[in-house]
């Protein structure tokens, strides 16, 4: 069909994934409620089963909306762009609950709030992937945001958690204090915060006050720096990321970051393509920065997950290399990337977690020694992560960075592919030494209680998906390339090229840098 | 003499040998106690190649070819241009020395069957000496430089390995390695040669290369001279010239009769022999002829020398080696490639005596203290003394080898060694004449000292130990016996008519087809030493000379006989310190210290650097410090994340102030 | 049987079982490990072996050749075939394995099942990077290898295992980052020119690259191989891998690792940007480098107190030889190089085993621990005097078969480097003679050597192939020449003629045209013609 | 007194509003000030909104609400932030929150 928001009702329809989630969160609530009254145990497995329902929901209307659909670009975008978006998105979700099943089970916190919450947060983020307009961009990160603020600091046991929380919020709060300054600024620059007529207004030059416009721009930008956690926006993540339930913090490494950076991809890449000449400089230097400062930090980290932490900082850089391209291919990357980013990321932090016992006590490096040996299939699914992160073949890291590095020559960045593969190098040692302290190394013999069936099911699909992506990743690159093309914008401003996977000179891509 | 010649048996004059080396080598593994195999297999292997060796002699006398016969086995290497085949070539000259090759080193296996009877490596010590006899006849049979290298190192291998026989002991093992490094300097030059050759004829088979010198080689030019010097080089490691002589008088480590075929008899001429089968590529080269002719009589005289203080009886005798091989290099140098080969022959066969000798002599004193418990250098010739009456056929067998070394007449070695005296002083080499007259003289004094030390006065051995003294078996005095008579008549095959003497010519003519070539090309290039005049620097004709030289060697030999007979030596162990020139005689020089000083030590200080200081400091450095300088950076990063959330936002803010203020440029 | 040896099915077989066989021995029991792995290299043995006498002599083209489709997406596909070069390579592998693998019997006690494993992964990884002939698949193969020679230093190696497998893993991945740019360039401008993404080796080989680019995309293909080969001053990866890892290991690295930096330059750098490969700052600097890597190695080899770091340090001398004879670019050298690879890995690999087999009796690698072996070791020092001489190259060893080859051929192209390399011949004596010198002879002081046994049934066997080989290619190398020999001009022509920019795109290219491929990517023609991929 | 006058001088003025708001985050130690000081923030963002939905129409306002609820939203999740760490450390000093880090 055909959607004409000339009719509220179709805005219904191009929500339809986002309300069938934001509904699953409600049900979630009620159904522990009322299950539970007034004792505060843990609650049933109708959580979970609600959740992954409405995760599996809004994924049939996401492809339902992405193939069968059709509707002029309007408030929210109906296009292969969402689609893949939604999809990453929802699979790191659906993992995500399955994680936080075992998890939660563990540490006491499988209530109903926490997946009510997981699933706004979702909610929120789809939203931020199809927003067409700036205000739709602010209230899906704010929904996303929330939720995840809240998630953060969910265990109220741990001092850490709380600490967490704490911190992310007040810098989160401060970003979005930015992202809205610098809707303010576009709106008042070009008298509507719709993308496709920002983006009409841009490129014809009539906005008025460039300053306004520019302002906006990077004040937008500052915002959605600190989503992806970008040097110098980053500092909060390690906290963060070190602080939250260590299931939260896969989600936030994965799905916070996913959707700011198709967010960005969108708004950016696409929409202000024309105003390239104000952002893509700074794009280059945050490219620079992210992938240079937390590879550096990463090495002297003895905190595994904290290491992790710094590792997805890294790859937040390697993601920005896609977003410097400016190019379809660009865009295609980034997607692919991300794709492969979020099973081994989720993968590798829920072996942390695994690892680390109740209490999130041992996730010192010395705490895997020898797991290689005591838990073999533990210690290969790491082993695993490990190198997609690494970028080695044949995972769909490696691929990935691949990707990235054609997006980034492609678009004459090569300034940006040599850093990549030079940070990738300083990668290697830190990721590498994980690597030698599960199997060189003998163990110091703490047993590891034996993960559930969720938690072995989905590192089984974590596992698998980043091989098949490093092995036959040609269905998935024909996917992305499309997606990375199929952009819903007023005009067209594609290179043809791009749509037959070949990838083309970036055009798009004013300036490179400095 | 036009229809060809067809080697008889080629392949079993190399295969026997090899087929003996491999069998002993089973043995050495397989039947270690028995005897009876390896002195069969190994003495009769060599003797049969003889035999076919005297065979092919016969029927190459018969054909007398001008060409030599080739015999292609198989193809080695091909690559591009560059063809290699395994090809041997059989020509008067590869013929002769297959048969010296063969007749000395079968007398030397028999020899050693007795020598070595009681040795536990004894299956082992034949596979080598086999494998050495094959490998020897590879480089004397071969058509082509490279597989002529391949003898040339084959033979310096089982050198090292017959030197380090008795491999438990520290300085013989030594003695092994470094005949074997110190050759590879010489290898080194050969190898350079090879590629210059090849570079210049696009091929290495001797043959084409003679054939086309000539033409290809600019007479007396650069590169013929450079050919011809790195050849040289070979030869001054393989025939222990000066710089690189040192490693002969060590590899007297080795069991005598080894010392006897390698390192007097066959291996050690093997210089004198490429020199004399490169004779074209020499001949168009007077500098390096004259670079040839100098040196060999510089070390001639120099080995010389220090035999007259020496008190090893091998390591006289090892001198005495190095300082004949002096005289045959000014044979060949000089350009009287017969002449050098004559000598080579006859030196084979006194030489190879004397060692055999003294062999016999070191095992007869051996076996005596092994009787009396006595301990000691059997070696040393102040421990012997009075051995004449002992050892009757010993003290005989070596006096003939004497006479023939001094150049008396009519031993092997006056018609050898006057040939290469008369030979430079008529072809204008006044000063390597003058030279070659005081090393002969030289030489018979050395060795009458040696005689006398050994065989004459009081014997030395100690108590008892004379009533255990005496004549060793018969499988030892037999090859003696005969060396000795060949050491009498091996100089017969050419008599010149200026001696008032048969006028006999067979070496001449034999070798003529061979060297021919060469001749006509010095001939050719001759001009300052062109016509050879007929009479010595100081006038005066062959025979004057010759019996002057002979004639002045017996008095040198009477003489020091009357001096030394007289002299009351002490064994070794009392017997003090040599004084005063001597002293540096005794010390030959201070040769391999200023070796170890000027060259050994330093380059050992310099590798320890390279590894220390460039490996481990400069490369490895620089890797581990660019890592440091990472986990520095990435450790203060560290620092900037301290927890407060202050300074968060003040990086935040301060990004962002940076971002907006972008705009500003 | 024709139909086998006359498709890539052979290839694809000797790739396939060695992961077949690590999955067998991970399932395993851990006592039959071994055994699994032994069987299974020695079945790819067997198939290789035949390759030796079906493959075709005289012609440059690569044989049982296929290309199959993998990304299409991008032109990436499953490319693989064989030529001289690759046929000598993979024979030295499937040789290689069996021996190593059946050394570490003994050697090997913990955690067999990982170990025999990794060794079959890591032969996949060898032979895969032997026949790729897609530069994505040559990369993978590339990279792949490193994890299973990293975990057999680090897991099973000495005391500074650790240190060792992560400088190993550093210095090797660092290399290869940077190849991988060059690659993804090549593609890029094989795109520009043709509107068609591939990383087919036969197309990117068309491309006509600027002299200028050309020089840095050889300069970041260069920098991998040249720290693989290893070149001076890349080199200090080695001596410690060596040292540290397991005989195995060991054997691995210095008999084929090694070789794969040559194969490198030979198979990619060198045709791939020809002018580059014959500027004359490359030329020089490698041949410099390959120089001073033979004299410096056999200086700091010959004052090393332990035996593995000898013999390692003897590697870099080796491959220093192998470069020089390579950038000769005539056929001598390249040649000479390509077999003293041959050589260099019998050898070398056998001198590692030997050194293993004393350690494994005292837990030493000293040199200064043993002496006099040759008394209670007779067979010991019988090989060891064997090997060590064909690593110096004794004439009638293959060692200088190879040697000699490259001297002449680089004596052609710059004499005095030439003649200075032949040093390297004189120092090798002083380098290993001393070790053997100061091993099997010499006084038995050193009383738990008393009582040593002779090497035992199984390392005799092991020693056998490898003292056989060593004696044949040193008398008998012509087979193994003829069988390179067109291959090796193939590359020498192809480079020269390409030299000239104006040429570069359409020249004479190694067996392009015979593989015949469908134009890859997108703009694929619909359906690929009938035979499109499959060689002959 | 023109409108677009006045018009700089709100935005000028919201500026400055803004700038105190981050000055204050900046400074202050006590989370709840900081967190106020965001609030700051985002109520000058507000009037900027309003601003230049006299040059452009009605939409500044309409967002200006919806920043007003976020705002909401966003207060009782920080008090209860606060209030779950106030738990654990007895203070709202944000020097104390030292835990994480490095």
């Amino acid at each position: 069909m055909t959607l004409d928001y000339a009719s509220q009702s179709h805005y219904l329809i191009a929500l339809l994934p986002e309300g069938i989630v934001t509904l699953g969160a409600f049900a979630v609530l009620l159904v522990d409620v009322f299950s539970r009254g007034r004792d505060s145990g843990p609650g049933g497995p109708w959580l979970e089963r609600i959740s992954v329902l409405s995760l599996l929901g809004a994924v049939a209307a996401s492809l339902w909306l992405g193939f069968a659909v059709e509707a002029e670009p309007g408030l929210v975008a109906v296009d292969g762009f969402r689609l893949s978006g939604n999809l990453i998105l929802l699979g790191g979700s659906l993992l995500a609950v399955l994680y936080a099943v075992d998890y939660g089970h563990r540490e006491g916190l499988h209530i109903g709030e926490f997946y009510a919450l997981l699933l706004l947060a979702t909610a929120g983020m789809m939203v931020l992937v199809g927003a067409q307009d700036l205000v739709l961009v602010f209230l899906g990160l704010e929904l996303m945001s929330i939720a995840v603020y809240v998630l953060t600091g969910f265990n109220r046991r741990d001092p850490r958690s709380a600490e967490a929380g704490l911190k992310y919020f007040l810098v989160g709060a401060f970003a979005s204090a930015f992202v809205l300054y610098g809707i303010a600024l576009l709106y008042g620059a070009t008298g509507s915060t719709n993308l496709s007529e920002v983006m009409g207004v841009v490129t014809a030059r009539t906005a008025e006050g460039s300053v306004l416009l520019a302002g906006g721009v990077l004040l937008l930008l500052i915002g959605f720096a600190y989503k992806i956690a970008a040097v110098p926006f980053h500092m909060w993540t390690p906290d963060a990321y070190e602080g939250a339930p260590t299931s939260v913090t896969g989600y936030m490494a994965v799905g916070v970051k996913a959707a700011a950076f198709v967010a960005l991809l969108r708004v950016f890449s696409v929409q202000l393509a024309p105003a390239a000449d104000f952002w893509s400089g700074v794009v280059w230097w945050l490219a620079m920065l992210t992938m240079i400062v937390p590879n550096l930090v990463a090495l002297v980290q003895n905190n595994v997950k904290r290491m992790l932490a710094y590792s997805s900082v890294a790859h937040a850089g390697y993601l920005l290399v896609g977003v410097a391209a400016g190019t379809a291919f660009g865009r295609a990357a980034s997607l692919f990337y991300l794709a492969a980013y979020t099973l081994m990321t989720l993968g590798a932090f829920a072996v942390v977690y695994a690892v680390a016992g109740k209490g999130d006590r041992r996730m010192t490096l010395a705490d895997f020694r020898g797991l290689g040996w005591r838990r073999p299939a533990l210690g290969f699914a790491l082993l695993v992560f490990l190198l997609s992160l690494a970028g080695f073949p044949p995972t769909g890291g490696f691929v990935g960075k691949l990707f990235l590095l054609r997006a980034a020559i492609d678009a004459d960045q090569v300034s940006l592919a040599v850093t990549l593969v030079l940070t990738s190098l300083i990668s290697y040692y830190y990721y590498f030494r994980v690597v030698w302290k599960m199997y060189f190394e003998e163990g110091a013999e703490q047993a590891i209680a034996s993960p559930g069936r969720a938690f072995r099911f989905s590192t089984a699909v974590c596992t698998g998906g980043v091989l098949l992506l490093g092995l036959l990743p040609g269905p998935a690159l024909r996917a992305f390339e499309r997606a990375g093309s199929e952009v819903a914008t007023s005009e067209a401003i594609e290179v043809p090229a791009a749509a037959t996977g070949a990838p083309t000179v970036g055009a798009e891509a004013a300036g490179s840098g400095p | 003499m036009n229809e060809a010649f067809q080697p008889i048996l080629p392949g079993l004059i190399l295969g026997l040998p090899l087929l003996g080396a491999v069998l002993n080598g089973i043995g050495a593994f397989a039947w270690r106690d028995s005897k009876t195999i390896p002195s069969l297999v190994g003495p009769l292997t060599v003797l049969a190649a003889f035999a076919i060796g005297v065979a092919n002699l016969l029927a190459m006398r018969a054909v007398m070819p001008h060409e030599p016969a080739l015999v292609p086995l198989w193809t080695w290497m091909r690559s591009g241009e560059l063809d290699i085949s395994v090809m041997l070539m059989f020509d008067q000259l590869s013929l002769l020395m297959t048969l010296v090759v063969t007749g000395v080193g079968g007398i030397i296996h028999v020899y050693s069957v007795g020598y070595m009877r009681d040795d536990p490596g004894y299956s082992r010590y034949f596979a080598y000496l086999n494998l050495f006899i094959f490998f020897m006849l590879i480089l004397v049979l071969s058509a082509n430089y490279p597989l002529m290298f391949v003898g040339w190192e084959g033979v310096g291998l089982c050198s090292y390995l017959l030197i380090g026989f008795w491999y438990e002991n520290r300085e013989y093992s030594d003695a092994g390695k470094k005949a074997f490094i110190v050759n590879r300097i010489g290898d080194f030059g050969f190898l350079v040669a090879m590629f210059l050759l090849f570079s210049t004829f696009g091929t290495l088979d001797m043959p084409a290369i003679f054939r086309e010198a000539p033409e290809r080689l600019l007479a007396d030019g650069a590169l013929v001279t450079a050919i011809t010097l790195f050849l040289f080089l070979g030869c001054v490691g393989k025939s222990a010239q000066i710089p690189l002589y040192v490693w002969l008088p060590d590899a007297m480590a080795g069991p005598t009769p080894v010392s006897a075929l390698i390192h007097a008899a066959t291996m050690v001429t093997a210089g004198v022999y490429l020199v004399a089968r490169s004779g074209v590529l020499f001949a168009l080269a007077p500098v390096s002829q004259a670079v040839v002719a100098s040196v060999g009589a510089a070390t001639a005289l120099l080995a010389a020398t220090i035999a007259l203080q020496q008190f090893d009886i091998k390591k006289v005798l090892a001198y005495s080696t190095i300082s004949q091989l002096g005289y045959m290099f000014v044979a060949v140098g000089i350009g009287a490639y017969t002449a050098g080969i004559f000598h080579l022959m006859t030196h084979a066969f006194f030489k190879a005596l004397l060692f055999l000798g003294a062999g016999a002599v070191i095992h007869a004193v051996h076996d005596a203290w092994a009787a009396t418990g006595a301990h000691g250098d059997p070696n040393d010739m102040r421990n012997h003394g009075g051995l004449r009456r002992l050892m009757p056929v010993t003290g005989t067998t070596m006096w003939i080898g004497t006479l023939a070394i001094a150049g008396v007449i009519p031993f092997a070695g006056f018609f050898s060694k006057d040939e290469i005296i008369w030979q430079a002083g008529v072809r204008g080499y006044a000063v390597l004449w003058a030279l070659a007259l005081v090393v002969a003289l030289l030489t018979a004094g050395y060795m009458t000292r040696l005689m006398v030390m050994t065989f004459h006065g009081e014997n030395r051995s100690g108590e008892g130990a004379g009533s255990h003294l005496h004549e060793v078996g018969a499988v030892m005095w037999m090859p003696l016996a005969i060396l000795a008579a060949l050491s009498v008549v091996g100089g017969w095959v050419q008599i010149p008519d200026a001696l008032p003497l048969p006028h006999v010519d067979l070496l001449h003519s034999w070798l003529e087809p061979v060297f021919e070539p060469a001749l006509l090309v010095a001939a050719g290039v001759a001009g300052q030493h062109g016509e050879a005049s007929h009479t010595a620097p100081l006038g005066g004709g062959e025979a004057l000379w010759a019996a002057l030289s002979t004639t002045l060697a017996v008095i040198v030999i009477l003489l020091v006989y009357r001096g030394l007979a007289a002299r009351r030596y002490r064994p070794a162990a009392e017997a003090a310190e040599p004084t005063g020139f001597r002293a540096v005689l005794y010390h030959k020089w201070y040769v391999d210290e200023l070796y170890d000083r000027l060259v050994v030590r330093p380059l050992l200080a310099l590798w320890r650097g390279c590894w220390r200081i460039v490996d481990d400091r400069i490369i490895d450095g620089t890797v581990n410090g660019l890592a440091g300088v990472a986990r520095l950076a990435g450790w203060t990063g560290s620092q900037l994340q301290s927890g407060r959330v202050a300074t968060y936002l003040l990086v935040f803010m301060i990004g962002a102030l940076i971002i907006l203020g972008s705009l500003a440029f | 049987m024709e139909a086998l040896y006359g498709s890539h099915w052979i290839l694809t077989l000797l790739l396939a079982i060695p992961l077949v066989g690590a999955v067998a021995c991970v399932a395993g029991g851990e006592g039959r490990a071994r055994w699994t792995a032994l069987l299974t290299t020695l079945l790819v043995l067997a198939l290789s072996l035949p390759l030796f006498w079906t493959f075709r002599i005289g012609t440059a083209e690569f044989q049982n050749a296929v290309s199959l489709p993998w990304i299409e997406r991008w032109g990436i596909r499953y490319a693989i075939g064989m030529d001289g070069i690759s046929l000598l390579m993979i024979l030295l592998t499937t040789v290689i394995m069996p021996i190593s693998i059946a050394g570490s019997f003994s050697y090997i006690k913990t955690k067999e099942r990982a170990f025999y494993a990794s060794m079959l992964v890591l032969m996949t990884g060898m032979l895969g990077v032997f026949v790729a002939l897609d530069l994505f698949l040559f990369y993978v193969f590339w990279e792949i290898m490193l994890i299973p020679m990293y975990l057999i230093i680090g897991i099973w190696g000495g005391k500074r295992r650790i240190y060792s497998a992560v400088k190993f893993f550093l210095f090797t991945a660092a290399g290869s980052l940077l190849m991988l740019v060059a690659i993804v360039v090549l593609v890029y401008l094989h795109q520009q020119q043709t509107g068609v993404s591939s990383f087919v080796y036969a197309d990117l080989i068309q491309t006509s690259i600027a002299p200028g680019l050309q020089l840095l995309l050889f300069a970041a293909f260069g920098l991998a191989f040249a720290i693989k080969v290893p070149l001076f001053p890349f080199h200090t990866w080695l001596p410690d891998a060596h040292v540290e890892a397991p005989t195995a290991g060991s054997v691995i690295l210095a008999g084929i690792l090694l070789k794969m930096g040559v194969y490198g330059f030979l198979r990619f750098a060198m045709p791939l940007f020809p002018v580059a490969a014959t500027s004359l700052p490359v030329i020089g600097t490698i041949v410099l480098l390959g120089l001073v890597g033979i004299i410096y190695a056999a200086w700091v080899a010959a004052v090393q107190p332990d035996a593995k770091k000898l013999i390692a340090y003897t590697s870099v001398a080796h491959l220093g030889f192998v470069m020089v004879g390579l950038f000769a670019l005539n056929s001598q050298g390249v040649s000479g190089a390509i077999l003293q690879m041959v050589n260099h890995g019998i050898s070398t690999g056998a001198l590692f085993l030997l050194v293993g087999m004393i350690y494994e009796r005292r837990h030493t690698r000293l040199i200064a621990d043993f002496g006099g072996l040759a008394k209670v070791m007779p067979f010991f020092a019988f090989a060891l005097t064997v090997v060590a001489l064909s690593s110096i190259g004794l004439p009638g060893t293959n060692g200088f078969v190879g040697e000699f080859l490259i001297l002449v051929g680089a004596f052609q192209r710059y004499p005095l480097v030439a003649v200075l390399a032949t040093t390297g011949v004189v120092f090798a004596a002083a380098y290993m003679l001393p070790m053997v010198q100061r091993i099997i002879l010499n006084p038995l002081t050193q009383e738990e050597n008393r009582e040593l046994d002779d090497l035992n049934a199984r390392e005799r066997w092991i020693l056998w192939p490898l003292l056989a080989l060593i004696l044949l290619i040193g008398v008998f190398p012509q087979p193994f020449l003829d069988r390179m020999s067109a291959s090796v001009d193939g590359l020498i022509e192809n480079v020269q003629t390409r030299r000239l920019p104006s040429q570069a795109s359409r020249g004479p290219d190694l067996g392009a045209n015979e593989l015949r491929l469908a134009p890859t990517g997108e703009r694929a023609i619909p359906e690929p013609d009938p035979d499109g991929g499959v060689g002959p | 007194m023109n409108a677009g006058y006045l018009a700089d001088l709100a935005l000028v003025l919201s500026a400055v509003l803004f700038a105190i708001g981050v000055g204050g985050v900046l400074v202050r130690r006590n989370a709840i000030i900081v967190f106020m000081c965001v609030e700051l923030m985002l109520n000058a963002v507000n009037l900027s909104l309003v601003t230049f939905s006299r040059l452009h129409g009605i939409d500044g306002q309409i967002i200006v609400f919806f920043v007003i609820s976020v705002a909401a939203a966003e207060a009782a999740v920080g008090l209860a932030l606060i209030l779950a760490i106030f738990r654990h450390y007895e203070t709202v000093d944000l020097e104390a929150f030292r835990r994480l880090r490095w």
